[in-house]
């Protein structure tokens, strides 16, 4: 269950100017995480910045209690959370829906029926993702490679130059193979990481998971339903309570019924299956 | 010590109730708070029929502040009455509904609709909503059309009646005297100021819907004029809102002359903001010497000359 | 790069203004920036005789905003033509003078006596200050006395006339129109909202006027969608402004129908702000391919479908 | 003239518990200070808390460029004040009108015409300080001191408990002869501090100097008025500009002609002739 704690932040990293990785000491949310999940941190103490900031769940170490996020300092919400002078940190969490691996596959129903991965399904998992959108598919690799599946799983990652790909030797040394697009050429294949994709649709995996800016996302529900390739993906949508009370998240998305209606972000998703989104 | 209050037929165990919208049908904030210590909880605005809501972008932050459009997105008074209610009314916790409507038959179909509904205390009416098209603006900011409204609920229900204003207005205290008249048990305000902002970047407005409604600490001090001003001229108990974070906030309200208050943003913010609010009013009184809330009631009013 | 505009015959080298009451005189703030940077500087309210304003505590601090009850304290319109815009006569800038009375001939002789004035290029009628007990705030809040005070003034002068309009209406673009259709050159807006805070410890009102105006930050979502709202009704050029603390802030005013803007409670906070808003808008101008100032009013509007 | 500067704090320290001691560098600042005259500062970045907050200037190093203010943690800008994590400050000052010492005697014309210490004036001077009122009166002091005037000079000063007489020591090293006065008894004379004045002005001193609490200065005043001794009280009313453009600091005075008027804390004042005053 959901819980809000004033912790402590045990280490605090810039792995690449401009971005943060902040861990903290949250046991029981560390032991109820699932990849895909989300915490909402207050950012400060006034009411300027007034909201919460939701920030996906990076990588979370069960044993020792602690959980990591990865940020981008983007405005002054997370300016002040990359610098926050007194060692505290105050998290709501964790919270959403996340990707469907190991659990009852709720998004199976809604959708063409493949099975996501850790749910039997035996084809081959694609994990994309572009820019910090890598954040919450590092915890989802590490449960991958925990579940041993790391050897039917390719990761392609995007970001805009090589300095930018985040989680890239994190996830090469859990034993993932990893293609890489920029968008200066200064690694990997030149361009979107849906390039990347579109190549890796052909040799018809599984399950393709995925995560980044609203316009890779598109693409890769526009792939996914050419390629008839099941899939999930993790949109953003601003969010004041980040618990369902508000409907402020409202993401567009198709009923059983192919009718549209909207869902909430923060308690219905902020992962949906990949044919469901209305972009 | 007591904290009781009677909010126009309403019995409230305290003053803080929850504010409509921001508290969704109650119970997605139990991890956080037990709702038995919340005098009421107020559910989000139902209509006659299920209702989409606008597109997003629905919220925007602003400088203390928050503006929202969500358009009304409820499930329509026939769900929340076979579904929703059914839930709370285990929590002994007094629900009211908030309610709204493109016409005065809407808002009398759902009143009638939610009469004797389970765990239902009384009914909010929501004249005063900036971001539906038809309806809503127009009812809550004409004196004449609000008492019509009024009258057709108080028809409908033998509920109890609160009756919440909007902001927008050249004269609040018009608005009161006009609902008053017309039945109303209480008076509840203030609902969100019509507001926008401007992506500069994409040089088009952030909300999908163009305009919408200001909430959080920004607007507390319209707010509490606003109950300051009702209350010298309208004896009907009020339900004071509009940016209350802390329990110094809410005793503003109340010292204006808020028989009860509501929070709404500040949950957003801090879960438990309702529940500390209760707290921090009961230490308040501690350490003030006051036994009874219902003394504070409008104190300030009284402690300024010629009033 | 053209930054300069034209405010209803007002011509000032670059959009942006000091806020009436925010700026004193003029003089206060050249320790801290070059004044000829300044737009126009429009001075505090000038009222036919000496005004010794309301009585202490005068501000409070609200959240992203403050409340104030001055009182048009001022030297009277006498005084201000033979002592005070003498001095301001040789900066350079433009100076624009903020008038107020209790009636409407108040308005007209003010009006008058500054007809000529050396330095003087325009005024700004307030027809809308919270703050005083009489004339103020009707006028404000009413299209025909609104126009009426607009007539008396532009037969009394023949500079430029500015109308500043009050957001505690219950629809601005009516008085806009009638302000409009009274023959003022353009409109200002938004004065500030009422307001007030109580004294929790002193269980009393923070002001010692009870009630106040409100302005700075938290305000501006209301200010934008007022100069939303008239630029699409009203087609007078828009000084705007409401909470303007950066240049981003500044364009969102000016992206939603403004010609001109004025800083007023950023002065407070931080003295370079009229000066840093200037340097701003030059930049974004540039970072995003403008050459004119004018090409942005308005932009947002035309970027939403239907309108 | 007074400037904007951001500038590095080089110290901070807490005097006592709940005061807070900055020294920033501004060598033009500490340059054109004057005794009684104040920094008006910004607490924090974002809009909440709004406003800068005055302090009195309580020390200057003029060769070393270091300013230094004293204050008491009271609300969200002084706590904010007090933990600024960045080591910077954003000051604008020198401001207002301080005491009148050794410059050419302004407020002698609306006042008794008895000429404060260092023009002139050969009687005793005595200075009188309640709670973090002493924090202007330290730079007097030092200025008093550096004049050679301190033979001449007593000091009162009062507060909550003897923990709290902050500058007792330090006015001591500099010579002065010093009274104190407890609310609660733990030092010195047991009562306000207005008692000490009471006995001291039967001595028939030349100026006195005042600042504190408001019920503190209508007492100084009052006494003041009824021993015919001329003097000086630092006043506190709520700024916002505090350049003199706002009106926000309205001081209830009585001008030459004896009619009550407002004049502006920040710029006619803090500082006004004891005489003026209506409280
Ligand atoms: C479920 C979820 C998980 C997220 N996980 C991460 C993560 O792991 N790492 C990360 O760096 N970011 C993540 N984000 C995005 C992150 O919430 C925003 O970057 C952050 O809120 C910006 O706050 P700010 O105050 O710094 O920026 P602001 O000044 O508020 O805004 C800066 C820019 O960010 C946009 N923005 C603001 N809030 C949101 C929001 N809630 N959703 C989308 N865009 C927004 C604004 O439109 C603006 O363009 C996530 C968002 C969601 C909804
Ligand atoms: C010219 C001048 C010099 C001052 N010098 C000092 C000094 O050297 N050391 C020091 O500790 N304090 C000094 N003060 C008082 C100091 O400005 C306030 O304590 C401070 O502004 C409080 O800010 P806050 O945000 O911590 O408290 P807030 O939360 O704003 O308020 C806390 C309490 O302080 C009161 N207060 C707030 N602002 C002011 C104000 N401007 N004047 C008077 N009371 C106020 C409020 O009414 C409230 O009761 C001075 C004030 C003035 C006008
Ligand atoms: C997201 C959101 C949704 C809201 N929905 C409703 C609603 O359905 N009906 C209603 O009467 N008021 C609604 N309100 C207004 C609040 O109930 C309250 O009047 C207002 O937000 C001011 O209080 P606050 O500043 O504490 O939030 C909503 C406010 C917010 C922020
Ligand atoms: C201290 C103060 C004094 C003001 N005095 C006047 C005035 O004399 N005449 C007037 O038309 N507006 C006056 N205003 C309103 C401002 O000019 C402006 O309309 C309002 O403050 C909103 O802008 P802001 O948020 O940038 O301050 C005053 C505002 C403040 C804060
Ligand atoms: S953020 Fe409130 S419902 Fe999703
Ligand atoms: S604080 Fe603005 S005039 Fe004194």
């Amino acid at each position: 269950m959901s819980q809000l704690v004033r912790t402590r932040i045990t280490s605090r990293e810039e792995p690449a100017p401009g971005f943060c990785l902040i861990e903290f000491y949250a046991p029981s949310l560390a032991r109820a995480a699932q990849p895909g999940q989300f915490v909402h941190i207050r950012c400060g103490e006034g009411s300027d910045p007034l909201l919460r900031r939701p920030i996906s769940i990076h990588a979370v170490n069960r044993r020792d209690g602690l959980v990591r996020i990865l940020f981008q300092v983007v405005g002054r919400g997370t300016a002040l959370l990359a610098r926050s002078g007194e060692g505290m940190i105050d998290v709501m969490g964790p919270l959403g829906r996340g990707f469907s691996r190991g659990q009852a596959c709720r998004n199976c129903n809604n959708s063409s029926g493949n099975a996501p991965a850790g749910t039997g399904n035996t084809g081959d998992i694609i994990v994309v993702g572009g820019g910090i959108g890598v954040a919450p598919l590092h915890f989802l690799l590490q449960e991958i490679a925990g579940s041993g599946e790391s050897g039917r799983t390719t990761v392609l990652l995007g970001a805009r130059s090589a300095g930018q790909l985040l989680i890239r030797e994190a996830v090469e040394k859990m034993g993932f193979v990893v293609h890489v697009a920029t968008d200066d050429g200064t690694a990997g294949h030149h361009g979107p990481v849906t390039g990347l994709l579109a190549n890796a649709l052909r040799r018809h995996p599984g399950f393709v998971y995925a995560c980044g800016p609203a316009p890779m996302l598109k693409t890769v529900c526009a792939l996914l339903a050419e390629a008839g390739v099941p899939g999930e993906v993790s949109v953003e949508e601003r969010m004041a309570c980040g618990v369902g009370a508000c409907l402020s998240c409202a993401c567009r998305v198709r009923d059983a019924g192919g009718r549209e209606t909207y869902r909430r972000a923060c308690v219905d998703g902020p992962v949906f299956p990949a044919g469901e989104v209305v972009w | 010590m007591n904290l009781a209050v009677n909010l126009g037929g309403i019995k409230m165990k305290n003053p803080v109730a929850t504010a409509s919208g921001t508290f969704g049908f109650g119970l997605e904030y139990q991890p956080y708070i037990d709702l038995q210590r919340l005098g009421a909880i107020i559910v989000k605005g139902t209509t006659p029929s299920p209702r989409a809501g606008n597109p997003p972008p629905r919220i925007a932050e602003t400088p203390s502040g928050m503006l929202n459009a969500i358009g009304l997105q409820n499930p329509g008074v026939d769900r929340v009455v076979e579904e929703i209610l059914p839930r709370l009314a285990g929590l002994g916790t007094p629900v009211i509904v908030n309610i709204a409507g493109d016409t005065v038959e809407d808002y009398a179909l759902v009143a009638r609709k939610l009469d004797g509904a389970p765990g239902v205390v009384g009914l909010e009416v929501n004249i005063s909503c900036p971001n539906v098209k038809k309806g809503g603006i127009q009812f809550g900011s004409d004196p004449r059309s609000a008492a019509e409204v009024t009258r057709a609920v108080k028809a409908a229900t033998g509920l109890p009646v609160i009756v919440k204003l909007s902001p927008n207005v050249t004269d609040i205290v018009a608005m009161a005297e006009a609902v008053a008249e017309a039945g109303a048990d209480a008076l509840s305000m203030i609902n969100t100021l019509l507001g926008m902002a401007i992506d500069v970047d994409r040089r088009r407005p952030v909300l999908g819907n163009v305009t919408g409604g200001l909430s959080g600490p920004a607007v507390r001090p319209v707010a509490v004029r606003a109950v300051w001003q009702v209350y010298r001229a309208v004896s009907l108990p009020i339900l004071g809102m509009g940016g209350i974070m802390t329990a110094r906030d809410a005793l503003e309200f109340i010292l204006a002359g808020a028989t009860a208050v509501a929070v709404g943003t500040a949950n957003f913010v801090n879960p438990r903001a309702t529940v500390e609010v209760v707290e921090g009013i009961e230490q308040y009184m501690r350490e003030n010497g006051f036994t009874d809330i219902n003394e504070l009631t409008g104190l300030a009013q009284r402690n300024v000359a010629g009033c």
